[in-house]
Formats: structure tokens, C-alpha cells, sequence
């Protein structure tokens, strides 16, 4: 391999509430690959991706993304309803240091709205505005929970032609999702058979459980 | 039996009743919270099929 | 053998149920034993008459106060640092016996400080300490009460246990520099022993240890408690999850 | 991190009584107390460097819980807690944001109430001082509870229980440092502790914040 893969991940295990939710998990996500996540509601995606965007600690295993390398966007879209959709992203472009926040909102479709308040806009809109924020951020990885809630086939497509141009230009995304995202060239993990088993079987120990070794 | 205490038995008896009072109400709390945590634990093994712990 | 192996719950619950009855029959011969001697069996002060009784019960309260408030920053520390459950429990299982001991402290200096001062309560340097820490008990109490994560809770109330720490001790500069007080100077600090007379000394040291033992005793026995709830719900999250 | 503070200071101001909620509630309190007290300006003036630091304090305490509170609502924080700057500097610059929005109005109005409740000649200026040195620790403070208490429901309460016993070394200071201005005491030994206070405050207690957005968002 020419150069090392973005994210990759080996035997991690990640907790909830002090209990492990999901164990042995490897994977690697290189330059230009997508991943998508799938499993039933509260098999601990959401967890995971908390873990690789740094917010949580890994209960067990080794994760090499480099925080710095992630952008994480998680159900809520830390839109401030009083500020201007201009207003919100160029906020988060000073913060990551990024240049102009037109292409993000050019892809994403919001030149129209620019000056529009959040508070107005639309679920869908919004929920734009949302991704249009990981554009602005300039980092390679995505890590995005559930990035479609909300939006309609259009702005899915559009949504999907987003990622492929960041796909195309050396990023990485990892998705977690319910629904056909229309990236046929994503790899698919179902996040099932990895679901923690209890400590009695030889699973791994939660912080809970471990006060009982 | 009781010392006499003078003009300050009234402060004397009421410190240290207040006190035991205090000392003995803390003691029963936590007797009392310690067989309620036992007995659910004990309950809860039980239903779990595991006695070991 | 290292002393973190009792930091294992399994090995401290085992440790603990061994000791727990010495622990608790020390504790009432001494803590009776202190109380009826300094009760009973002891002079009255040719100054302050019968009240100096009091002392046999406001001493020790207070020294547990501090010292309790000095034992769960030692646990918070051993809980960020090395992430012993135990410790965390430990100090949880601590914080209201040391709030009960601030409040007799309190409580028994104010009923002392009536005949001595005249008045009930006074602005007192080292009594508004109290108050202040025990302000500080309340709050570290009512954050582990708030928060439903345990592990959570642990860390938040332990940066709250620093934190309040550094605070409590400026507090009580601060205090001594706004009112300087009535109480009388550190009569009781053991190097200065000969302060006190010592027919009211060695009761009084009785009725330390006593109160130090009956502090052991109830920490034992809510650590217990503690860790038994730990693992009960840890049960039944589980069971929810399966 | 200036975007931040830029952002902050934009919300307070558009979401209405940013500046002006803290300063109205110190105004009330400065009208409420001749009421409780009585008219007389003897009691009054001699009451008042206590009254106003107190009442700076309870409009510190009134905005606390929205510090954190709605960028945890709408995801911001998670956002931010993942963006390039530290989560140090992000609690710094909240802290920041909120004392400008309170402390800070509150210093400059403060020898108008001054008048109200008739601070003596030298009091004007000792107040305006210590509120000055002290009402940065007040919000540096009120930052660490509300990192605290973020996630939970009905935190307001307990924030108030929690920072409040953290105020008082800095209120103890702050008033005493008035006090013994209006009465031509010496000063320096307040004026230090209360610039020590603040400083070390500001400089470490971000730390304990960071920690414990951290541990809340985990």
C-alpha cells in the first residue's frame, strides 16, 4: 500500500452507559472509500462514530483516525436559528481555519438562502446547511450519523454527489444509515454480528461490569 | 447517675442529644439502604440465573 | 502485595466482610466508651462549667468534617488517575457522613456558643468555615445524585471534589481575614497536648477514635452498598439490552 | 477562537436581553433593597458595598445556565468539541462572552446604583475596581459549574449550589475591598487577594471545565 489508510480500525470495542454495546470491530477506510454502517436502532452506531470522531474513549482495541483528520456530524445540526445561513457556515470556516464558503454552499444548494435566518429554513433545508458545514471544514474524513434524516430523493442525490466529490478529491466517509444512499461503490458493514456479547460468554467488560472482576 | 451539670444542662444534654440523634439516624439510613441494596441484588441474580456474585 | 489489590471489588468486598464486625464492635466500645467517660466521669472546667462536656462530641465532628472532605479528595484523585472503582464509590459512600458530622459540629458549636457568647450564632471565623463546607458537602452530594451515568458522576464529582477543595481552603482564609474570631486558638492539635488538661484529654481521644472508627465502619458498609447497587444495574441494563 | 467569542456575543445580542436581562435584574434588586432595609441613607450607604457585590453576583448566577446549555441542545457543542480548538480555549472564550454580557455592563453601571443606595465618596471608585478584578472569576466560575451541570435536565438549581460556595472568597474580597475604601482602611491586602483570586481562577479553572465537557459529552 502506498500510503496509510485514513482511518483503520482493529478489535475495537465501544461502550454506552458502561456497558459494552460493540466488540471486535476491524475495518480500513483508505483515500477515496466509503463506508457505510447499517444495523437495527441501538446496536451502538451513534457510539461508534462518537468513538472515532474522539468524543469517547475505546473501550477496547486500537483506532488510528486522527482526530484532527475528522469531521463529525451527528443528528443535531449545531445550527444557531438567529444567525444567517452565511452567518452559521462562516462561523465554522473561521473556526477551521477554510477559505470561502461559497462552493460549500453552491453543492449544497443554499446560494438562494444565503441571507435567509436558520430559524426559517426548512427541515430539509437545514439539514443542508448541516452538510454544507463538513464542506467548509477541509478535513478528509466524514463521519456522519444518519446524514439523510429528513431530506427528499433531490437533495439525497445531491447529497450523494457531495460525498463522491470529496470521495474523488482524496477524502474518506464513514456513514452510518438506514436508507439507500445511492453510493454504489460504498463497502456496506453490517454492524450485527458484532454486537457485544455478555462478559459470561467471554465478552468484553464494561467499566460497569469490570467493578465485579 | 446523671453528673450534675448546672445552669448549662440544657446545652449539655441538648448537644449531645442532638447528637446520638444525628449519629443514629445516619447509622439507620445506611443499614437500612444497605439490606434494601442486597435484597434487590439478591432478587435480581436470582431472576438472572446467576447466584455467583 | 500491592495495595491496589483491595481496590478490586471482589477483594475489597471480601476484605470488608471480614473486618466490617471488628470494625463495628470497636467502634461502639470506644465511641460509648468516650462519650459515657466524657459525659460521667469528668470535671467541669472552672471557666465554662458543664459546657466544656460538649467538647467530647464537637472536637471529633469537627476534625471528622475536614477529614472526611480530605478523604474523598484523596479517592477522587485515586479514581481520575488509576480509575479504581472502588475509590470512586468510596468517596460517594463518604460525602454524607461527612455532611452529618459538619452538621454536628455546627450544630453543637452554636448550642456551645450560647452560654459562652450570648448568642446562638456567631460570625465566626472558624463556624462560618463549617457552614461554607458544608455548603460544599451539599453540592458534591446533590451532583452524584443528578447525574444517571455512575462512571460520569464519578468524574464530575471528583473535578467538583479538586475544584471545591482549592476553594474550601481559600474560603477559609478568606473568612479568617473578613472576621477575626472568638474561638479559642488550636488547643488540640496533638502536639500541643499539654493545652488541654489531661483528665479532659484522654476521653477526648477515646471519643476521637471512637468517631473515626464509627466514620470507617458506615464508609465500609455504604462502600458496600454502593458497589452491590453498582452491579445491580449493571444487571438490569443488560437485562434491558438482551 | 475570535469567531467564537464574535458568534456568542452576535446570539446574545439577537436573542434579545443578551446585555440587558443581568443589568435589569442588579436594578431591581438595588430598588428592592430600600424596601426591605428601610429609607434611611446612613443604613443604606453603610450596607451597600455588600448589597451591590451581592446583587452582581445573582445577575452573574441568572445567565449561567444557558452558557452551555443550548450549544448542548442543538449539537453545537459536539461540533465544537471536535473542531481544531481546544476545548480550554472554547470554555475560556464562553467565559469570556458571558462576562462581557453581564460582568461587564455591570461594572460600568455599577456607580449608578452606587448613587441609589448612597455609596460614600471613595466607594465609587473601589467599587467600580473590585467588581472589575472580581467579576471575572465570578463568570470563569460560573463556566465550571455550567460545564458541570450541562447534561442533565433541570440543572439550574444545582448550578446555583454548586457555584455559589466557589463565590466566596471572591465576594469576601470584593466587598471588604469596598468597605475598607469607603473607609480610608488600607486596601492593598484585599485588592491582591481578590487579583490573585481572579487570576489564578482564569488561568486554571478552564482546565477543570474542559475536563468535564469532556466527560459530559462522552
Amino acid at each position: 500500500m502506498s500510503e496509510p489508510p485514513l482511518v483503520s480500525v482493529a478489535g475495537l470495542a465501544v461502550a454506552r452507559g458502561g456497558l459494552a454495546v460493540l466488540e471486535g470491530i476491524d475495518f480500513v477506510v483508505s483515500r477515496g472509500a466509503a463506508l457505510i454502517l447499517r444495523g437495527p436502532n441501538g446496536i451502538g452506531k451513534t457510539t461508534l462514530l462518537r468513538t472515532l470522531a474522539g468524543l469517547q474513549p475505546p473501550l477496547a482495541g486500537t483506532l488510528s483516525a486522527l482526530p484532527e483528520a475528522v469531521a463529525y456530524a451527528a443528528h443535531a445540526d449545531g445550527l444557531k436559528a438567529t444567525l444567517s445561513v452565511t452567518e452559521n457556515l462562516r462561523f465554522w470556516a473561521a473556526v477551521y481555519g477554510t477559505g470561502s464558503i461559497d462552493p460549500a454552499l453552491n453543492a449544497m444548494n443554499l446560494s438562494a438562502l444565503r441571507d435567509r435566518p436558520a430559524h426559517s429554513l426548512s427541515a430539509g433545508q437545514k439539514r443542508r446547511l448541516g452538510l454544507a458545514r463538513l464542506l467548509v471544514t477541509g478535513r478528509p474524513v466524514w463521519v456522519l450519523d444518519e446524514p439523510t434524516v429528513s431530506l427528499d430523493a433531490a437533495s439525497v442525490a445531491l447529497f450523494a454527489t457531495a460525498v463522491r466529490a470529496h470521495l474523488a478529491g482524496g477524502g474518506a466517509a464513514l456513514i452510518a444509515t438506514h436508507i439507500d444512499l445511492g453510493l454504489h461503490e460504498a463497502r456496506v458493514l453490517d454492524l450485527t454480528p458484532f454486537r457485544a456479547r455478555p462478559p459470561e460468554a467471554g465478552g468484553i467488560r464494561g467499566s460497569f461490569d469490570e467493578a465485579f472482576a | 447517675m446523671i453528673p450534675d451539670l448546672g445552669k448549662y444542662a440544657g446545652a449539655v444534654l441538648g448537644s449531645y442529644a442532638v447528637t446520638i440523634a444525628l449519629l443514629l439516624g445516619l447509622v439507620a439510613v445506611t443499614l437500612w439502604r444497605s439490606a434494601k441494596v442486597k435484597r434487590a441484588l439478591a432478587a435480581q441474580e436470582a431472576r438472572m440465573g446467576q447466584g455467583d456474585g | 502485595m500491592s495495595i491496589w489489590e483491595y481496590a478490586n471489588p471482589k477483594k475489597f468486598m471480601q476484605t470488608s466482610a471480614w473486618a466490617l464486625p471488628w470494625v463495628a464492635g470497636l467502634t461502639l466500645v470506644t465511641l460509648i466508651g468516650g462519650l459515657v467517660w466524657g459525659f460521667f466521669f469528668t470535671p467541669d472546667d472552672y471557666k465554662q462549667g458543664s459546657t466544656v462536656k460538649i467538647i467530647y462530641i464537637h472536637v471529633p465532628a469537627a476534625m471528622m468534617a475536614i477529614n472526611v472532605w480530605a478523604m474523598m479528595l484523596v479517592t477522587s484523585l485515586i479514581w481520575l488517575i488509576r480509575r479504581h472503582h472502588v475509590s470512586a464509590l468510596a468517596a460517594k459512600a463518604a460525602a454524607p457522613v461527612g455532611m452529618v458530622m459538619t452538621l454536628i459540629a455546627l450544630i453543637t458549636g452554636a448550642i456551645w456558643g450560647q452560654p459562652m457568647w450570648g448568642t446562638w450564632w456567631e460570625w465566626d471565623p472558624r463556624l462560618t468555615s463549617f457552614l461554607i463546607l458544608f455548603l460544599f458537602y451539599l453540592g458534591y452530594i446533590a451532583l452524584w445524585g443528578a447525574i444517571d451515568n455512575p462512571d460520569t458522576a464519578a468524574d464530575l464529582t471528583g473535578v467538583l471534589c479538586l475544584v471545591g477543595s482549592v476553594f474550601a481552603i481559600l474560603s477559609r482564609y478568606a473568612v479568617n481575614f473578613w472576621n477575626q474570631g472568638l474561638h479559642q486558638g488550636a488547643s488540640l492539635s496533638l502536639d500541643k497536648e499539654e493545652n488541654v488538661a489531661d483528665v479532659f484529654w484522654y476521653p477526648l481521644v477515646v471519643s476521637i477514635t471512637g468517631f473515626v472508627l464509627l466514620f470507617l465502619a458506615l464508609v465500609l458498609i455504604r462502600t458496600r452498598t454502593e458497589i452491590r447497587a453498582r452491579r445491580l444495574q449493571a444487571l438490569e441494563t443488560r437485562e434491558r439490552m438482551a | 477562537m475570535i469567531a467564537l467569542l464574535a458568534r456568542d456575543l452576535a446570539l446574545a445580542v439577537r436573542a434579545g436581553g443578551g446585555f440587558g436581562l443581568g443589568l435589569a435584574f442588579f436594578l431591581i434588586v438595588v430598588t428592592l433593597v430600600p424596601f426591605g432595609v428601610g429609607p434611611e441613607g446612613g443604613v443604606l450607604a453603610r450596607i451597600a458595598p455588600g448589597i451591590l457585590w451581592l446583587g452582581a453576583l445573582l445577575a452573574c448566577l441568572l445567565s449561567l445556565d444557558r452558557i452551555f446549555a443550548l450549544d448542548y441542545e442543538d449539537g453545537s457543542l459536539d461540533l465544537l468539541a471536535t473542531a481544531p480548538i481546544p476545548l480550554e480555549g472554547v470554555v475560556t472564550i464562553k467565559a469570556a462572552a458571558h462576562w462581557i454580557t453581564t460582568g461587564l455592563p455591570l461594572v460600568a453601571a455599577a456607580p449608578v446604583f452606587g448613587i441609589l443606595l448612597h455609596l460614600e465618596g471613595a466607594g465609587f471608585f473601589w467599587l467600580t475596581a473590585s467588581l472589575a478584578l472580581g467579576t471575572p472569576a465570578l463568570s470563569v466560575l460560573g463556566t465550571f459549574g455550567a460545564a458541570l451541570t450541562v447534561g442533565l435536565k433541570r440543572g439550574g438549581l444545582l448550578l446555583s449550589l454548586l457555584v455559589l460556595p466557589l463565590y466566596v472568597p471572591t465576594l469576601i474580597f470584593g466587598a471588604e475591598l469596598v468597605r475598607r475604601g469607603v473607609a480610608g482602611m488600607e486596601t492593598t491586602t484585599p485588592l491582591l487577594m481578590l487579583a490573585g483570586i481572579t487570576a489564578a481562577t482564569v488561568a486554571l479553572v478552564p482546565f477543570a471545565s474542559a475536563a468535564a465537557i469532556r466527560v459530559n459529552l462522552r
